[in-house]
């Protein structure tokens, strides 16, 4: 039997792996991807957190997460569209208008 | 002389793990090897059928009627050269169409051919053969990118727009299904369709199967849907720029395709294996016939099918396709399985 | 139909209202028909009610829970019983009469629908007043007639004199308001109810507390009952806050006698006679109300003695007629009180339509020293306004007498303060007689005294306006014989119908006294009537005469005792003052400016100055949030213990 | 000692690819690489008994929102993609900042305490039939947010397709 903490520090450093790809990378497109493994991350420890205490809410935050995450990533990549249409760049340091 | 005598010889135990992972390797050999034989002659299947459709005789030439004429052009292709443009992505231009023939292949993992006969019996079979042919959509996508030309870009991404639209009509289509059934289990989809004296969900869910059925020709890029491999526009689509082997496990994988969505169909519509109820009431000889020999008759119908609607129906416009699955398929779906959720709800 | 029939009442009308004003403009000319029906159905329930009432049925009944908040609860509810049935009559069938009247005295309005839909707000409003089972439903309908009044008062709001009437309508009525909504509020924290029923059966709790205001011991009783009389006050128009009611002739006709003389007006009357239990366990209270209605009515008498407009004398003695009214429910006579506003409501609510109908003839014109005459012109206005004039001057026989002789009656038999009013009460008998005469005399006796234009013009009015006033003029006559006393042949029938609600004083004066206060009162009045027929008819020169020998008498009663003027550089200049100088000047210029201008400088100092932390890039914002978790981490681990 | 070693294989592979995935220059070959990690994290969900959660994973964000990532990346232009810089000038930072947030939450872990147990045992799952036991939880505790979920997916769906319209 694998012990829970496995399976959650697993998840954490998918997690952790996540924030820094969003952090670090100058595209948008891998940061966006960036927060699809932040958001799989999280789904991981909420299945396994549903596993082991035998209860299904962890498993019904999964599928409105994954519903969360298509929205977000519809939004997301439209933004990214109408963003290149009209600057034709995808990376953030080029993007700086609202520079104070 | 039952297997366990036979294997009992060789020191395995029916419950033991090797057992039962040798079983399935069987299993799973016996399949592949079917279907890639299945897969040689549909080619030629196909161009007799198609042939005597349009008043020719088809290939005659390599042995009896052209039956060797399957063996001569796999010998053709296996030792065609292997080209890969220069420009191309050449780990992508080479794994897509593996991804092609493997996201097929594991989809006959599920489908139940006899109620003996399967490899897997899995509660969620439907959502599985959902998610490989989900998967099949990245082999169009990666082989038509990875070609770094416009033709096969364009045949990818269009593809794509279509597997992925007509994903959901045919997924609503089978929604009734398994709402009728109660479950997702192929298996106990098959058997559910016993309880009435027809034996199939064919008669009830006839909207849902003719959905399925259009559904069914676009997921397999197949005429009259077949325009991510439009010659006259895009020449040959996605696989363009393939030659050889891998040209050749595209068309394995494109068949094998065929062969999975036909028995999807008689799994969910026709009752798989088995036959009317009332058919054996009043026939009780038929019961002598196994199973296997009634699914294969209906998986071969479609496939019929198939090359039927090839060899009479002209190619789809583009918008015209999209519009037709947007917003006439996924509308008559949706409205079905609300009328079916109805009935089902007052019975 | 059991509640339907009693929701419907008022209901009806709102619902006359909604379609009016909303769907009014599509069919203009035909306004009328919803809030005739509407108001009709109305009266027809109300009819019904009266007689399950008269058998004997009360009914007190929460269809809603309005508010609930904490211990505070209020339902939209009715209490039927006789006094409400009594007021359910007068104010649906005058407000029908007056709606009928309105079709003619309106007609080509542009603003035709609107009023219409206004007369059905305030009929709702009114009927919520009358039928409401606890305070809160009663100041919700106190408050929606004063807005009714406001509206209709400044109908013709593109005159500056009736928009300015309208406003200080709605601003004197704030002032007793005021005291009215403290009554409640103290109702509501020493008894914790507002429900009429709780209230009643709790109030003997009060009885002896006191309370200190400003160092006086105040019986508790004797201050909520003032504080609510404070709202019947400037709801009725009693002194000091009367000012009101006469400049609210500006609105239309109708709805002076609609609002300004049969109905709301009076609302201050039934807020006291509802509250009759209260009222009378404080002698202080009683005393207070009675004075005040006392010297309203002789205050108010007086000065319409000397005034020309017509509308405005008719005010003056509506005035006068609740002053009447207060001064009975003053001397624990509520059931005559009620009984006076009952009659009043019919001949007050005709001297109106008939002055409108004059004003119709005239064109507009409201000077009767420059009308004469019109009784050939117009018939049936003179005789229904002549049976007006003799009602309210108390002659034997119609309406006006028998309950203003209940009033007298029982006012002399009401101790001392009892007999002052009973004096006062006499004295303006007589001069109601004297100016109800005397609008008859110059207007429709002797010669015109307008221009030929205008003789051309008179003409009799339109049946829609002289049909209500036949009817009222029925009512003016016959109104009064549900009370006549036993004295003369009567049962006082009215009397014994409100006993249950009202109560009854006991009267220990014999048979000799009453003939005589009814001797006193009938010989003033027809006083009244033959010196205004002196001064008017057979020696013109008389008042010319008097006006120039009392010249300073004649002057401070033309001006109306110069209260508007008193009120002007008392209250209203002071608070011009305040306002434009210190309010303005100070407090919004420096004080309010000072503020919204400093903080946003403030605001767009530190912004220059942060800005610089925004570089627009997404992924220092991202960092930030990054080392804000990491923070929070870290405090976490630091902090909670396991 | 078979489930461990399963799992160690799970952990390696998706840790691996996870790094490579917020690594490679091109991003379609990020965007493929994530979709093994999909089928991995799937495997994974199995090896948890969710076999429903599997199947949506793969369903969903593999045959849904890849295919979109895919379809944005291949109209860029990735001839400039793959001549510029991968990361930030800042990188050092935010990969100092991740690492130290890890480290604290490795911390955390230690103290993790799992609450009471639910009544969805394996065996009661297995019986009913996982999609089942979830549909069941799903369609009656939670109709409310699923309702919600099908909201926000109507104004994404209305959002993409606003923002992303040509306008001409």
């Amino acid at each position: 039997m694998v012990p829970l903490e496995w399976y959650i520090t697993l998840s954490t450093v998918i997690f952790i792996i996540g924030v820094i790809g969003f952090l670090i990378r100058r595209n948008i497109i891998i940061m966006l991807i960036s927060i699809e493994l932040m958001l799989n991350a999280v789904n991981l420890s909420l299945v396994a957190f549903s596993h082991y205490l035998q209860d299904l809410k962890g498993q019904i935050l999964v599928i409105f997460v994954i519903t969360v995450a298509a929205a977000e990533a519809a939004i997301g990549l439209a933004i990214l569209v109408s963003l290149y249409r009209n600057k034709a760049v995808v990376h953030t340091d080029k993007i700086t208008e609202m520079k104070g | 002389m039952n297997f366990n005598e036979i294997f009992g010889t060789f020191g395995l135990q029916s419950t033991s793990f090797l057992f039962q992972l040798l079983i399935v390797l069987v299993k799973i050999a016996v399949v592949i090897a079917i279907t890639m034989l299945h897969v040689a002659y549909a080619t030629y299947f196909e161009r007799k059928v198609i042939g005597h459709m349009q008043v020719r005789v088809g290939p005659m030439r390599v042995g009896p009627h052209g039956l060797l004429q399957p063996i001569a052009d796999g010998v053709k292709l296996f030792f065609k050269e292997d080209i890969i443009p220069s420009n191309a992505d050449r780990t992508v231009f080479q794994i897509a169409p593996l991804v092609a023939v493997f996201a097929t292949l594991s989809s006959l993992a599920v489908i139940p051919f006899y109620d003996i006969f399967y490899i897997a019996n899995i509660n969620v079979g439907i959502l599985y053969i959902f998610a490989m042919s989900s998967l099949g959509a990245y082999s169009l996508i990666m082989s038509g990118w990875a070609s770094n030309s416009k033709y096969s870009f364009l045949g990818g991404l269009r593809s794509t727009a279509q597997v992925v639209s007509y994903e959901i009509a045919m997924a609503f289509s089978l929604v009734s299904i398994m709402l009728m059934a109660g479950s997702m289990n192929l298996i106990e989809i098959v058997q559910a369709q016993q309880q009435y004296w027809y034996g199939m969900y064919l008669i009830p869910q006839f909207v849902a199967y003719i959905v399925f059925l259009i559904a069914m020709l676009a997921e397999t890029n197949r005429t009259p849907f077949d325009l991510p491999e439009a010659e006259s526009e895009l020449v040959a689509g996605y696989f363009v720029e393939y030659s050889g082997m891998r040209f050749a496990l595209f068309f394995l994988g494109e068949y094998i395709g065929m062969i999975v969505m036909s028995s999807l169909a008689v799994v969910c519509f026709w009752g798989g294996w088995t036959v009317p109820p009332i058919l054996l009431k009043f026939i009780p000889q038929l019961a002598i016939v196994p199973g296997i020999v009634w699914f294969i008759l209906k998986v071969y119908f479609h496939i019929f099918l198939f090359y039927w609607i090839r060899a009479t129906l002209p190619r789809y416009r583009y918008d015209k396709l999209m519009a037709l699955g947007w917003k006439i398929l996924i509308p008559v779906a949706l409205a079905n399985l609300v009328v079916t959720s109805i009935i089902k709800y007052i019975y | 139909m059991t509640m339907e029939k009693y929701v419907l009442i008022p209901l009806l009308p709102l619902i006359g209202f909604c379609i009016n004003i909303w769907f009014g403009r599509f069919y203009q000319e035909k306004a009328h028909w919803i809030s005739i029906l509407a108001v009709l159905g109305s009266f027809i329930l109300s009819v019904i009610t009266f007689i399950e009432v008269l058998q004997g049925k009360v009914i007190n009944y929460d269809l809603y829970s309005w508010v609930i908040s904490g211990n505070f609860k209020v339902s939209i509810g009715f209490l039927i019983d006789q006094l409400t049935a009594i007021m359910l009559i007068v104010v649906t069938s005058v407000s029908l009469l007056v709606h009928i009247y309105s079709v003619g005295y309106m007609h080509g309005d542009s603003g035709y629908y609107r009023f219409f839909s206004y007369l059905n707000l305030f009929t709702f409003s009114m009927l919520m007043l009358v039928t409401g089972n606890n305070l809160m439903q009663l100041y919700f309908g106190w408050e929606a007639v004063g807005l009714c009044s406001y509206f209709l008062i400044g109908y013709y709001f593109r005159k500056q004199s009736a928009a300015d009437a309208g406003k200080k309508a709605f601003i004197v009525n704030r002032f007793g308001d005021f005291g009215f909504g403290i009554g409640v509020f103290m109702v509501f924290i020493y008894l914790e109810t507002l429900h009429y029923t709780d209230i009643f059966a709790n109030i003997h709790t009060l009885q002896g507390q006191t309370i200190n205001i400003l160092g006086f011991e105040i019986g508790l009783v004797t201050l909520i009952a003032l504080l609510l009389f404070c709202g019947a006050i400037g709801k009725s128009a009693q002194l000091p806050l009367h000012v009101w009611l006469a400049d609210a002739m500006e609105g239309p006709t109708p709805v002076s006698a609609l609002i300004h003389a049969a109905t709301m007006v009076t609302a201050g009357v039934f807020l006291v006679a509802r509250f009759n239990p209260l009222f009378s366990m404080s002698e202080t209270a009683m005393m207070v109300v009675a004075l005040t209605g006392a010297i309203t009515s002789l205050f108010a008498a007086t000065i319409a003695l000397v005034q020309n407009d017509i509308k405005r004398i008719i005010a003056y003695s509506t005035v006068s007629q609740l002053g009447y009214m207060f001064l009975a429910c003053g001397v624990g006579a509520y059931g005559a009180g009620i009984f006076h506003l009952f009659t009043h409501a019919y001949f007050k609510a005709l001297l109106f339509l008939g002055a409108g109908s004059v004003m119709h003839a005239m064109a507009g014109q409201l000077d009767i020293q420059k009308m004469g005459g019109l009784r050939k012109y117009m018939p049936i206005t003179f005789w229904t306004f002549m049976i007006a004039s003799v009602s309210i001057a108390g002659i034997p026989g119609l309406a006006g007498f028998f309950s203003k002789d209940e009033i007298l009656w029982l006012a002399y038999n009401a101790g001392t303060v009892g007999r002052i009013v009973w004096v006062i009460g006499t004295i303006v008998a007589g001069l109601t007689a004297f100016y109800s005469f005397r609008i008859v005399f110059l207007t429709f006796f002797g010669k015109f005294k307008g221009t030929h234009e205008e003789e051309h013009h008179l003409h009799e009015s339109p049946s829609s306006m002289t049909v209500p006033l036949m009817i009222l003029a029925v009512g003016a006559i016959s109104a009064g014989w549900v009370g006549i006393p036993p004295l003369l042949g009567g049962t006082n029938m009215i009397g014994h119908f409100l006993e249950p609600v009202l109560g009854h004083p006991h009267v220990h004066g014999t048979h000799a006294e009453e003939w005589m206060v009814i001797a006193i009162s009938v010989v003033v009045a027809l006083g009244g009537i033959f010196t205004a027929a002196v001064m008017y008819l057979w020696a013109p020169g008389i008042p010319q005469l008097l006006g120039r020998t009392f010249r300073s008498i004649y002057t401070v009663l033309w001006n109306k005792y110069y209260v508007d003027e008193l009120y002007d550089y008392t209250i209203v200049r002071p608070t011009k003052w305040i306002g434009s100088r210190i309010l303005v000047g100070v407090t919004d210029g420096k004080i309010i400016e000072g503020i919204v201008n400093g903080v946003p400088k403030l605001i767009a100092e530190f912004g220059e100055r942060f800005r610089k932390l925004q570089t627009g890039f997404l992924q220092h914002y991202a960092m930030g949030m990054a080392f804000g978790l990491f923070v929070i981490l870290s405090l976490v681990l630091i902090f909670v213990k396991q | 000692m078979l489930p461990q070693i399963i799992f160690g294989y799970f952990a390696i592979v998706t840790i691996v690819l996870s790094l490579v995935i917020i690594t490679r220059k091109n991003p379609v070959h990020s965007v493929l690489w994530m979709l093994v990690l999909f089928f991995h994290i799937a495997a994974i969900y199995l090896f948890l008994n969710a076999e429903f959660i599997a199947a949506v994973q793969v369903i969903l964000y593999a045959g849904a929102v890849l295919v979109l990532f895919l379809f944005v990346i291949m109209m860029l232009n990735l001839k400039e993609e793959l001549s510029s810089e991968r990361f930030i000038g800042e990188w050092p930072i935010g990969v100092a900042l991740g690492l130290s947030i890890l480290l604290f939450i490795f911390f955390s872990i230690a103290k993790l305490a799992p609450g009471p147990l639910g009544k969805f045992t394996i065996e009661l799952i297995q019986k009913e039939t996982h999609t089942k036991a979830i549909g069941k939880v799903l369609y009656t505790e939670y109709i409310l947010p699923f309702e919600v979920a099908s909201l926000i997916l109507l104004i994404a769906i209305v959002g993409a397709m606003v923002l992303a319209k040509k306008r001409t």
